[in-house]
């Protein structure tokens, strides 16, 4: 088998391409014709304030809620795939909320993360340790009993037990302490730069966001505003006043 | 539509369900309408437990069998008159099921569950024991006089009998639903939804739950006398854990979470296993089954939830 | 004293009756989180389906193999086709269906099979019992055979790959879709393998009890107490939990408060031991920090 | 205007109730061509088994029809579902007698089922016969004279065994163990009031089971332990099968009478094993199908054909139909001699004028019934397990 990633060549053309994005639950109709791109290997961050469509558009992508227009994914088109079918075609989602398996083992939540996968996971794990070392010092613990920073770094390596070619964050930064999220982004760009992972994050926290991402896009009720490199977003005076806060 | 329109039409209906039946229905319909209301007091018991209380109560036919008993042995031993009988079975009934609610709060769910199912199987046992032999009658149980109409009243026993459940329904129906709109109800069905959140909201959740079990066990406990008192007989064998599920069939039939759907249940209960039996006397239990399973399909809710969503399209279609 | 350790060794033998639909019971809730009602006729379905193929000249290993097979695949179409549907209903609703279900099998058994006593082969021979009569070489075979399922079940749970995706699909099943756990099929193999050690467990009591449709109608309030008993988590506690209740039971009828209350005893025992320790005996304290 | 007519229409109602004619004529469901017939037993629920027995009527009185009727009148048998919950059954029972109006009940079954009845068709004078349940109060005819059972009452047979204890193994040490119902109730009753004072010192132990428990091996054990060597159980044909099972694993032989109700080769000796069951006492009043002495016996043979050609998917082993068919005998024996007065009067006067012989019934034991006699069965007859069959012994015993 071909090292996955190895075989990530480094910004290349885009591995996921939203266009004309639609997305609704039931009646409440949240996304209305998003277009967006995640080049591979690149970082592209969503930002937006709280109920703008970022975790939708997410949802969207994991097949969790129904869409229309077009999702296309490694040249494929995705809409509405079973969720599980699109985790098989290694596409990784740490989710709001965390999504830990309060009740399972650290072990065991990483363990699930690689079920899709038909080779032996034993080195991932050790290569989680390696970014996450407090993971492994909780390794028998019940995932429950970790801190809200520790559920976030398991969920983050439970994505990456996947070995995603596309990985999807979703607020990691979320209800974190400074200190803790400093950390948790530290981690990050280390795995960025190691893994070459193809990211799309979604950020409240701008900055942040905006300190790891390539490419960015404003989302303003389920419609982009803004796109373009992140740095420059980075220097736009109304981003900078409404998301950055200087 | 106005409320006050909606409350006329509700005042409407009571009445005539007051009327039409004494003046259209045979003796023996307006008994199976009396097992309807008793019924109906039942599973509103359970709807206020489960539907309201968030809590599965597997063993509410326990219940009913202390509220037909606390009756019965009241009527039997000590000559009291039906209608005082009640007020006491109510009481008895709220004891129990606040005794039994202090163990639910730690245990909660399945735990609770088990806890419900054993009592609904216990409870028999316990009816038959010799030490309250004196009092139930054992296995042989207690036969009751029907009573008849007072003050004259030119109504036969069973009119009366239907009359009188039929008031004591509305009575405790309209106290149901003035329960569930209190401060007591909005905290309960807070703690149904969010329990951690009404928690840090300051609602005491054990208080609640056992004040809701308490409450449920009243209701059913006060069905229960008075379908005793329109069967006319109590006995171990009535109150098997057959009656606690049928009663569990009525609220999940019903819609668990409303006021109504109490009397959608209650006719199902009372009605459906003859409808069963005239599809097939070889199998009526499977056809019971089978439209059980039919109604979960299509009416997950219950029927009362399947009612208010089409009364909401109708709305909105006008 | 003799007398006491003939009450101990024959709670030992039926509670391993009631331990076995406790494995069951366990099965499926490790695999849906739901308490399945029917279990106990479903097994009682497994049982007669057994038994036909036997009184048709199936020999008895085979039977019990095809039984399996029946059970198991019956087991996935009742999920798929019934429970299902109601994955997105309220939690009620399953509750209905599964007191629907247990009210078809018990009187399509009973129409099918009638109702008289029936009894049921036993693959252990019909030596004579041990430990003085205590103990009939099928209480002990079928006490080895549930200890095999334990076994078996406990392994599936923790070492293997399937087991650890059963768990995570009942416990978060969003999770699990994101990792790539097929959970609809989780769920309808979950019921396939409760269904299974449910045909297990009813050949194995059937000997003992007799085949009847109301073969489990006793056993299921039991089985239940023991599954949380030893809490509900963990295949091991079942078994020790139904075996317990055996025992508790059979001490509290001969000793204490004599047969009338012997059930309202031990479950009264029952409610104690889970308010001091709410998760059963061998279950999983859930330290959920929020 | 609209809701004043409502309201009028209301006041109307209120002021003029709805006055039922009282039942004038005491002749009900019975015209030139047809007589209607109430029945309810548990068709669903836990007792269902007993189902076979409506099952049974219905094929039999379908038999009835075609041969013509019993006096020209074709039998229209209404066979309601109780599902053996008591106020399910006054619920049916009512629909049968105030809504089908039934010139009768027959062969209504169970002890509390008939208990919540007892009262109502006694006050509305329904003929109430025949009833499938051994108890011993249906038969007074002094406060309910519209009541009548059939079979030897349980109490009765308790009475059997007392006498015979005493009489086969003085200064036996026995124990008892009975279902916690009425039925087993009904045998502690029938023990003490054949013994008396010596209750207490003949019976050293006495327990009970509950019907839905799973074994009763503890029971068995604390029975053995208590040092009893007779043995008297009144179970249904499960806990007798592992009663007497038990015993032999555990090598207690007590001498050991066991209730009728589980009787059956079928359902209780051959599930027990037939060697395991040698020298168990019962008594009989029925002839078993799977016993051999029946094999060519003319009655039988006619219930057996009857089956065949009725009932043909019916499970032969099954008592219930032997008892039903018995039973149904004394129903068409009455209706028989009412001939064309089926007033309520005359056929609860048939029903206690009754002396015929009944084809599935012992050799001996017949139905009698006369104003002040409302057991129609009385006798029984004792019986050992030798092995291979139940033989008679001691000739036909009656009640006392």
């Amino acid at each position: 088998m071909v090292d996955p990633v190895a075989s990530t060549p480094i910004q290349g053309g885009p591995i996921l391409e939203a266009k004309g994005l639609h997305a609704a639950y039931g009646q409440v109709r949240v996304l209305h014709g998003i277009d967006f791109v995640v080049n591979t290997g690149g970082v592209t961050a969503l930002l937006g304030a709280n109920g703008a469509g970022k975790t939708t558009t997410l949802r969207a992508i994991c097949g969790m809620v129904r869409s229309t227009g077009d999702l296309m994914y490694d040249g494929k088109r995705i809409n509405n795939m079973a969720t599980e079918a699109i985790a098989a075609m290694r596409v990784g989602h740490v989710p709001d909320g965390r999504g830990t398996f309060m009740e399972l083992s650290v072990e065991e939540n990483l363990r699930l993360g690689g079920y899709t996968r038909k080779d032996s996971i034993e080195p991932d794990l050790e290569r989680m340790f390696a970014y996450f070392p407090k993971l492994k010092d909780r390794f028998r613990q019940q995932a429950g009993t970790l801190s809200g920073g520790e559920q976030q770094m398991l969920a983050i390596a439970r994505a990456l037990m996947i070995r995603p070619r596309l990985l999807l964050l979703d607020e990691p930064s979320f209800g974190l302490a400074p200190l803790i999220v400093r950390e948790i982004f530290e981690i990050m760009k280390q795995i960025i730069a190691t893994e070459r992972t193809s990211i799309l994050l979604v950020e409240q926290n701008a900055s942040l966001a905006l300190s790891v991402a390539d490419m960015a896009y404003l989302l303003e009720t389920g419609k982009i505003v803004m796109s373009g490199p992140a740095a420059e977003i980075r220097q736009d005076e109304s981003v900078r006043r409404a998301y950055l806060g200087y | 539509m106005t409320q006050s329109n909606s409350r006329f039409l509700l005042i409407l209906f009571v009445v005539a369900a007051a009327v039409v039946p004494l003046v259209f229905a045979s003796g023996y319909q307006l008994f199976q309408l009396t097992l309807v209301v008793a019924y109906a007091l039942s599973v509103l018991g359970k709807n206020l437990v489960t539907g309201y209380g968030g809590q599965v109560s597997l063993g509410q036919g326990a219940f009913y069998a202390v509220g037909a008993y606390t009756a019965a042995i009241l009527m039997e031993h000590f000559n009291v008159p039906y209608w005082a009988t009640l007020p006491v079975a109510a009481v008895v009934t709220g004891m129990v099921g606040l005794a039994l609610g202090l163990p639910a709060l730690r245990l909660g769910g399945l735990y609770l569950a088990l806890v419900t199912f054993a009592m609904a199987v216990a409870v028999p046992q316990l009816l038959k024991y010799k030490l309250f032999e004196n009092w139930t009658g054992g296995v042989q149980g207690i036969v009751l006089n029907k009573p008849d109409a007072p003050f004259g009243l030119p109504l036969d026993p069973d009119q009366w009998v239907y009359l009188f459940t039929l008031s004591v329904g509305v009575v405790l129906f309209v106290a149901a639903t003035n329960l569930v709109r209190s401060r007591i109800g909005l905290a309960l069905m807070a703690i149904r939804d969010q329990p951690l959140a009404a928690e840090a909201m300051g609602v005491e959740l054990s208080r609640y739950k056992t004040l809701t079990f308490g409450f449920g066990a009243l209701f059913t406990g006060v069905g229960g006398a008075l379908g005793a008192i329109a069967v006319g007989f109590v006995s171990p064998d009535s109150f098997s854990i057959a009656l606690s599920l049928t009663l569990f069939v009525g609220m999940v039939i019903g819609g668990a979470s409303s006021i109504s759907g109490a009397v959608y249940g209650a006719l199902f209960i009372v009605f459906v296993p003859n409808l069963a039996e005239e599809i097939s006397k070889a199998i009526p239990g499977a056809i019971f089954g089978v439209i059980l399973i039919l109604f979960m399909f299509f009416a997950p809710g219950g029927i009362a939830s399947l009612l208010s969503a089409q009364m909401r399209r109708f709305r909105a279609a006008r | 004293m003799e007398g006491v350790l003939h009450q101990i060794i024959s709670g030992i033998a039926t509670g391993s009756i009631y331990a076995s639909i406790s494995l069951a019971l366990v099965m499926i809730f490790l695999a849906t989180h739901q308490i399945n009602f029917a279990q106990g006729e479903m097994a009682m379905f497994s049982t007669y389906v057994a038994l036909t193929l036997i009184q048709a000249g199936v020999p008895y290993w085979g039977a019990f193999v095809l039984t399996l097979v029946f059970s198991f695949i019956a087991g996935m179409v009742l999920q798929r086709t019934l429970l299902e549907p109601l994955a997105r209903a309220p939690v009620l609703a399953s509750v209905g269906a599964f007191l629907g279900l247990l009210l078809i099998f018990n009187n399509i058994a009973g129409w099918i099979f009638t109702y008289t006593l029936q009894p049921f082969p036993t693959p252990f021979g019909a030596g004579a019992p041990i430990l003085g009569g205590m103990l009939s070489r099928h209480e002990l075979g079928s006490t080895a055979v549930t200890l095999v399922v334990l076994t078996a079940v406990w392994a599936f749970f923790r070492f293997t790959k399937l087991g650890l995706a059963l768990r995570g699909a009942a416990y978060n099943p969003v999770s699990s879709r994101l990792v790539g756990i097929p959970v609809a099929r989780m769920l309808s193999l979950g019921w396939g393998l409760a269904a299974a050690i449910g045909a297990i467990a009813g050949m194995m009591v059937a000997p003992i009890v007799f085949l009847d449709p109301n073969m489990m109608a006793g056993v299921l309030l039991y089985a239940f107490a023991g599954a949380l008993l030893g809490g509900i988590t963990s295949p091991l506690g079942a078994v020790v939990g139904g075996v317990l209740m055996g025992v508790i039971e059979n001490i509290a009828g001969a000793y204490i408060v004599g047969t009338e209350l012997k059930l309202t005893t031990a479950l009264v025992i029952i409610v104690v031991v889970l308010v001091f320790k709410p998760s059963g005996l061998f279950g999983k304290t859930l330290a959920n920090r929020v | 205007m609209k809701r004043r007519t409502v309201l009028a229409g209301i006041g109307a109602g209120l002021a003029m109730p709805h006055i039922r004619p009282a039942e004038a004529a005491t002749v009900v469901g019975v015209t030139k061509t047809e007589i209607k017939i109430g029945h309810t037993i548990p068709y669903s629920g836990n007792a269902s088994s007993y189902g076979v027995i409506g099952k049974s009527h219905s094929a039999y009185f379908k038999m009835i029809n075609d041969q013509g009727g019993i006096n020209g009148r074709k039998v229209n048998f209404i066979s309601l579902d109780d599902a053996y919950n008591p106020a399910k059954t006054v619920e049916q029972v009512r629909r049968l007698v105030e809504q089908d109006k039934v010139a009768l009940l027959f062969n209504v079954l169970g002890t509390p089922t008939n208990s919540a009845i007892h009262r109502y068709v006694n006050q509305r004078k329904v003929p109430h016969l025949f009833l499938s349940t051994g108890a011993d109060k249906w038969a007074n005819p002094k406060d309910f004279p519209w009541t009548i059972g059939w079979q030897p009452s349980y109490h009765t047979e308790g009475q059997i065994y007392a006498r015979y204890i005493q009489q086969a193994k003085p200064g036996a040490k026995a124990a008892l163990i009975y279902q916690n119902d009425d039925f087993g109730k009904d045998y502690l009753n029938g023990l003490k009031d054949a013994l008396k004072d010596d209750f207490n010192k003949v019976f050293i132990k006495v327990l009970t089971y509950e019907a839905t428990d799973a074994t009763i091996d503890s029971q068995v054990v604390s029975l053995k332990e208590s040092g009893a060597d007779t043995l008297v159980s009144a179970c249904i044909p499960k806990f007798s099968a592992q009663l007497i099972r038990k015993a032999y694993d555990i090598g207690w032989k007590p001498l050991h009478c066991m209730s009728n109700v589980s009787a059956s080769v079928g359902a209780t000796i051959n599930p027990a094993g037939p060697e395991k069951a040698v020298g168990v006492i019962s008594s009989q009043y029925l002839k078993d199908h799977s016993d051999p002495d029946w094999k060519n016996d003319a009655g039988m043979n006619e219930w057996r054909a009857f089956m065949a050609k009725y009932i043909p998917e019916g499970d032969i082993n099954d008592a219930g139909y032997v008892f039903a068919y018995g039973a149904v005998q004394s129903m068409v024996q009455t209706l028989k001699q009412c001939g064309d007065d089926l007033s309520r009067e005359n056929i609860m006067k048939q029903a206690a004028n009754l002396k015929h012989e009944v084809g599935v019934l012992l050799p001996g034991i017949s139905v009698s019934t006369g104003p002040t006699d409302f057991h129609p069965i009385k006798q029984m007859q004792l019986t050992r397990w030798t092995g291979t069959t139940w033989e008679r012994f001691g000739g036909v015993l009656a009640s006392s």
